[in-house]
């Protein structure tokens, strides 16, 4: 039988400074998608609470406890992050796992808002997008989880099949923001 | 144009896909005849003025929603979950 | 000519660059037109239809004639506008529409012609026989069409698009905008200032009036410095506002890096797409030429862009300067360029009842009628007295002003239709023919400096309420408020071609001939004709 | 007053006071024998064939705004006839025929450009559909020349052959296709109407139809009632509304196609050249203005103007396929109103009104059809029957299923053309 070997959306410890602003690859753990049947999304927040001591996210947002996190990722649908998720979600959601799925970076720094105004539709000043928010947009062409995890972080999560293309989308806003003359 | 998306605020049409008049909501019946599921599949009021349409949210939320909008202007009145419109 | 001593740019260093081959120099500072100006040049490029020898005309984004290509190889960019084209040391730029030369243009034969190639001669012509259209006809025409060449190589140069959110957009950073700016950032406001300048401060950098007690340009400096200071402003410079779409979103372009020798990894530009809660258009105003016979000759300048050639950059293309208009800019004018010590062989104004505005030969109730010189540019001018005598008068250059249209274009970019002010003989917007936009200062036919600082905190403090801030009191800057005297002349009767668009060849005789072929819509003068369909908008 | 080289000559030399009016500008009668709703290119089409094909000349064409200011003032000018279907095929080669005289005929250059139209094809699927297609075209007598890449190089070398997204694979020449001055089609058709004793009427808004126990009667107008005895709207981009004052519903969804032109250029694109899937087609007209576009902005409008997302998404595409345009500037752009069918193709045909005739539905490509559509219609309100070749463009098709001409394939959607 054939031997599979798992390889990582990016190297591993990838790390990118250009200009104000850093790229790393960000480990996500597993990434299952939590999708609530219809009326069971009171049920499922209390079982995500009393599993994982968090709540399914409003349309939004970003829970998180310990390691664990829920990204909400559009109707009906949530990304719990960093933990496996507990069997008993699966008696009020479809419960999928999509850790192959996805691919995910974090940008740190100064010019972050800068950066991705390049690329994503979106306001990202910080009274539109605060911390906790998770909202879902293009980046370039492609479809995006955006994550505010710090004052001056994001998290990026794009389709892992589009893994080089996120990166280069980014390097490329990156370096030529960086070159721009100043003054 | 930016449409108001329930789910996610405001947000540029290019995150959007146009699919037609609101109107693919009300299926006729599959006996209702072929004059009116002629009217359902081709025909169509094509007002030049208020409207509502079906859009689908396809770079954000994944939703479908019926806008409210002015064909001649380009005013956009509002937004609802298409699920919701349709009980 | 340099007027040295003068203008507001540092001419001791020196930058190098080339116009068709010939090695000149200017200051950093200088646009190449003021640099071509410095260096005596007269004569950059040849028109359209005609190849009739064209000189610089305004000092902005609106110039006609002025289009040269920059740059080399697959980097070269045709139809640049010299009044926009920043110098930087090692600019090469090249004129176009002539062969072999600029100075000797073999099709400068099509102007003797010119009888034939009146508005729509090819719509009646060029059909027999029938095969030749595609073997003779149509490939002459070709030939002889566009301006600048593209390169036909890949463009090798990286450009960028973003997006931007703001609770403000102000277009326009001159006195109405800058205090539109100030007021609603003073209130909280996220702003957006965009002026297609290098600096803020619009015709304030090239006129010599005061506002609170200080040259018109410290004062824009100043407020330009105090908006870089506050976190809630971005000034965004050297960016033009493109177009205003539907929900308050604008398209602009930034001139990133046009500036620049080397680029390094930086984008030439950047298209922005901003979205604002509200908007101020102070887009200030275009002054308008004077249809007069040979009113294209190199030489003949917008009274306003001769101001600002003189005041900000200390240069003038020539000594010996005629000043003809329907307005108090006559006198402005002529006072200085008399203050920078050039000689100011006439004003001449239309109105019978024009003031004298200095020690200098008046001429009221006159107009100029015809000019005279050779390619390189002007001679002589004819003016026609009140009684209808004639007489010629030598010099070197001509400043015309015919009044002053605002810029309304982005006000009619969702299809709104501004309206005629009679008083101003000008097309003004009309409120809300874009939602959310206001506009104020020169763009609403405010003329006066103090009325455009007035008019720019009322915009200001309308923006803020808008949002449901509150509004700010701020005392308008002291600045001149004369009214605006003008009288209405749009062509001088006579002999000889006028034009009426300089960069499409399109003169009064077309307009009149597509007038007697029942042409008489607006749309089909326009079509037939092709007035108004250039990049300087007619 | 007949135009020439020799007209021109002697004008010029005596001053140009000679020239007389293009069309008159008639008051409305009381009664004509047909009116037709719309001066649009195939209004005035329409009135020009009337009065030139079958002598009809009891004509008025009432417009709302200026002879011309339709689609045909707001269009990217391509003639081609390169269809695959049935039904649109002998149309469109027919319209070709009949640009091809059209100069002569009028009397007034149009300045029909037979340069040669290039769809490029980006994979072996594509390749396969071209050929296809110009197998078609050569079954119909129209003429298409398949070339590969290094064909396509020859003659258009400053495209960008390897580009990842569009690399480019070949191409199929349609050499007969190319552009026409397209404000002069509309002059040069009013001129030839209004001289034959067609009354062109503008300013004229048609603000109802007058309907007799299912006959029409005529048409109520701003400028006073209009007796009638056959009525044909005309009236692209605003179908819906004017087939509405019959109490009729079209199968008609209005949406925007924009365009743009550049500054003028010297001459460097001497063809049509055509992506189909890259949504990008240019052309460089006779005063030097690259003349370019791709896809609808992909909603309903009325608007006559684009957004930002379909302008950026034709400019992303010029600068994948002809990278040399990023030194270009965008001089001006417009939009103009698509009547958009469920299969792509027109519709010229009776309505249930007796005497009522429509003749709409030409998506993105109403300006090639010009003449045709002018030809088709005006043999069918002179007599009551469909000109041969135009019998499949039926306002009934999609209910009755007959005849259907989707050219892409796509099923019935108002918006996927």
């Amino acid at each position: 039988m054939v031997e599979l070997t798992a390889s990582a959306p990016f190297d591993a410890g990838m790390e990118r400074t250009i200009g104000a602003v850093t790229l790393r690859a960000a480990e996500t753990g597993p990434v299952t998608a939590l999708m609530p049947y219809a009326g069971q999304e009171r049920a499922l927040s209390a079982a995500l609470e009393r599993a994982h001591g968090l709540e399914f996210p409003a349309a939004g947002r970003m829970t998180s406890a310990g390691q664990a996190r829920c990204l909400w990722s559009g109707l009906d649908q949530a990304m719990l992050i960093g933990v496996e998720p507990d069997p008993a979600l699966a008696d009020h959601a479809a419960v999928v796992a999509q850790s192959d799925g996805w691919a995910a970076l974090t940008l740190t720094g100064d010019a972050v808002a800068d950066v991705l105004a390049r690329l994503v539709p979106v306001d990202l000043r910080p009274a539109a997008f605060e911390q906790g928010a998770s909202i879902r947009s293009e980046l370039g062409h492609m479809m995006v989880i955006l994550a505010r995890t710090g004052p001056q972080q994001v998290t990026v999560m794009g389709f892992r099949s589009m893994a080089g293309t996120l990166l280069h989308e980014l390097e490329n806003a990156m370096t030529a923001l960086a070159a721009r003359p100043k003054g | 144009m930016r449409l108001p998306c329930p789910l996610c605020g405001s947000r540029d049409h290019r995150e959007f896909t146009y699919q037609g008049a609101a109107v693919m909501l009300d299926r006729p019946a599959p006996d209702a005849g072929a004059e009116a599921w002629d009217s359902y599949v081709h025909l169509r009021d094509n007002p030049a003025g208020a409207t509502r349409e079906l859009w689908y949210h396809g770079a954000g939320c994944g939703a479908w929603l019926v806008v409210a909008r002015d064909t001649v202007t380009h005013a956009v009145f509002g937004a609802e979950l298409a699920r919701q419109v349709r009980r | 000519m340099i007027l040295a001593g003068k203008g507001r740019i540092d001419r001791s260093a020196r930058l190098d660059f080339r116009f068709d081959g010939r090695a000149l120099s200017g200051a950093p500072g200088d646009t190449l037109a003021s640099a071509l100006m410095a260096n005596g040049v007269t004569l950059v490029g040849r028109s359209f239809k005609y190849h009739r020898p064209r000189g610089i005309l305004t000092a902005g984004s609106e110039e006609p004639n002025a289009l040269v290509t920059v740059g080399q190889g697959a980097h070269r960019a045709p139809n640049t506008r010299a009044t926009v084209q920043e110098l930087f040391d090692g600019l090469e730029a090249v004129s176009q529409n002539r062969w072999p030369s600029l100075r000797w243009d073999v099709l400068a034969v099509n102007d003797l012609a010119a009888p034939f190639f009146g508005a729509g001669f090819y719509y009646k012509t060029f059909m027999w026989p029938r095969r030749f259209w595609k073997a003779v006809y149509e490939p002459a025409i070709r030939r002889a069409a566009g301006l600048g060449a593209l390169d036909g190589g890949h463009n090798p140069d990286r450009y960028e698009r973003a997006f931007a959110f703001c609770d403000v957009l102000v277009i326009g950073g001159g006195p109405a905008g800058l205090m539109a700016a100030l007021t609603a950032a003073r209130g909280g406001a996220d702003v957006i200032l965009c002026d297609e300048a290098p600096e803020p401060g619009g015709r304030l950098r090239f006129e010599t009036g005061e506002i609170d007690g200080m040259p018109g340009a410290d004062w824009a400096a100043q407020v330009t410095a105090e908006l870089r200071t506050m976190d809630n402003v971005r000034l965004m410079t050297r960016t033009a506002v493109t177009g205003a779409h539907d929900d308050g979103t604008y398209g602009a372009l930034e001139r990133v890096a046009l500036h620049l020798r080397d680029p390094g990894a930086a984008p030439l530009e950047c298209f922005w797409r901003i979205v604002a809660r509200r908007a101020v258009l102070a887009a200030g105003a275009l002054e308008r030429p004077v249809a007069f016979a040979g009113n294209d000759r190199p030489g003949v300048m917008m009274a306003g862009a001769l101001r600002a050639y003189v005041n900000h950059w200390g240069v003038a293309p020539g000594r010996r300067v005629a000043v003809f208009g329907n307005g108090d800019d006559v006198a402005r004018t002529a006072h200085d360029l008399a203050a920078a010590g050039l000689e100011v062989v006439a004003a001449i104004d239309s109105r019978p009842d024009a003031a004298r505005g200095g020690d200098w030969a008046h001429h009221p109730g006159s107009v100029v009628c015809g000019t005279a010189g050779g390619r390189d540019g002007l001679e002589a001018v004819t003016i026609r007295k009140p009684g209808g005598e004639t007489i010629r008068l030598a010099c070197d250059a001509l400043a015309m002003t015919g009044g002053w249209n605002p810029s309304v274009h982005l006000a009619c970019h969702l299809g709104g239709r501004p309206q005629w002010d009679a008083a101003r003989a000008a097309f003004v917007p009309r409120p809300g023919m874009v939602p959310g936009m206001d506009a104020v200062g020169a763009a609403a036919g405010d003329f006066s400096t103090a009325a455009c600082l007035a008019g720019g905190i009322a915009a200001g403090n309308a923006a803020l309420s808008a949002l449901g801030r509150a509004a700010q009191a701020i005392d308008a800057p002291a600045a001149e408020d004369a009214p605006y005297a003008i009288a209405p002349l749009w062509s001088v009767p006579g002999k000889g071609r006028a034009w009426l668009d300089f960069q499409n060849d399109v003169t009064v005789k077309d307009v009149l001939l597509a007038a007697q072929e029942n042409y008489a819509s607006v749309e089909h003068m326009k079509r037939y004709t092709t007035q108004g369909m250039a990049t300087d908008q007619g | 007053m007949r135009f020439s080289g020799w007209q021109i000559l002697k004008e010029g030399l005596t001053g140009n006071h000679g020239w007389r009016p293009h069309w008159r500008d008639p008051a409305p009668k009381p009664e004509y024998d047909i009116v037709i709703i719309g001066g649009g290119g195939h209004g005035l089409s329409t009135a020009y064939y009337l009065a030139r094909e079958h002598g009809l000349t009891n004509v008025a064409v009432l417009e709302k705004g200026y002879l011309g200011g339709g689609n045909v003032g707001r269009n990217t000018t391509i003639v081609r006839a390169n269809y695959n279907l049935p039904g649109n095929s002998e149309f469109y080669s027919h319209s070709l025929k009949l640009w091809e005289g059209l100069s002569q005929d009028l009397n007034y250059n149009v300045m029909f450009s037979q340069r040669g139209v290039l769809n490029l094809f980006h994979s072996d699927g594509e390749r396969d559909y071209a050929a296809r297609r110009g197998n078609s075209m050569a079954i119909q007598g129209d003429d298409a020349v398949l070339l590969d890449r290094e064909g396509v190089r020859r003659i258009v070398p400053y495209l960008d052959f390897d580009n990842p997204r569009y690399p480019i694979h070949g191409g199929l020449l349609h050499p007969r296709g190319g552009t026409a001055r397209h404000d002069a089609v509309a002059w040069g058709l009013a001129r030839g109407a209004d001289a034959r004793g067609v009354d062109l009427i503008q300013n004229c808004e048609v603000t109802g139809i007058d309907i007799d126990r299912g006959r029409v009667t005529g048409v109520q107008t701003v400028r006073g009632p209009i007796r009638a005895k056959k009525v044909g709207i005309v009236v692209a981009g605003r179908s819906g509304q004017v087939a509405a004052m019959a109490g009729l519903r079209l199968p008609v969804e209005s949406h925007i196609l924009q365009a743009f032109v550049s500054e003028g250029l010297k001459p460097v694109i001497h063809h049509v050249i055509t992506s189909g899937v890259g949504h990008f087609y240019i052309s460089q007209s006779d005063k030097g203005g690259l003349v370019f576009g791709g896809a609808l902005d992909m909603y309903a409008s009325y608007a006559q103007r684009g957004n930002l997302p379909g302008a950026e998404h034709v400019m992303e595409a010029a600068m994948h396929v002809m990278p040399m345009i990023g030194k270009a500037r965008v001089l001006r752009s417009w939009g103009g109103i698509m009547d958009m069918t469920p299969d792509g193709s027109p519709i010229i045909d009776r309505t249930p009104v007796d005497g009522l005739y429509i003749d709409c539905g030409w998506n993105y490509g109403g300006f090639k059809a010009t003449p045709a559509s002018g030809f088709a219609f005006a043999h069918l309100l002179a007599t009551d029957r469909p000109h041969a070749s135009a019998t499949r463009f039926r306002l009934d098709r999609f209910r009755t299923g007959r005849g259907i001409m989707d050219e892409e394939g796509a099923g019935a959607q108002h918006n996927l053309h």
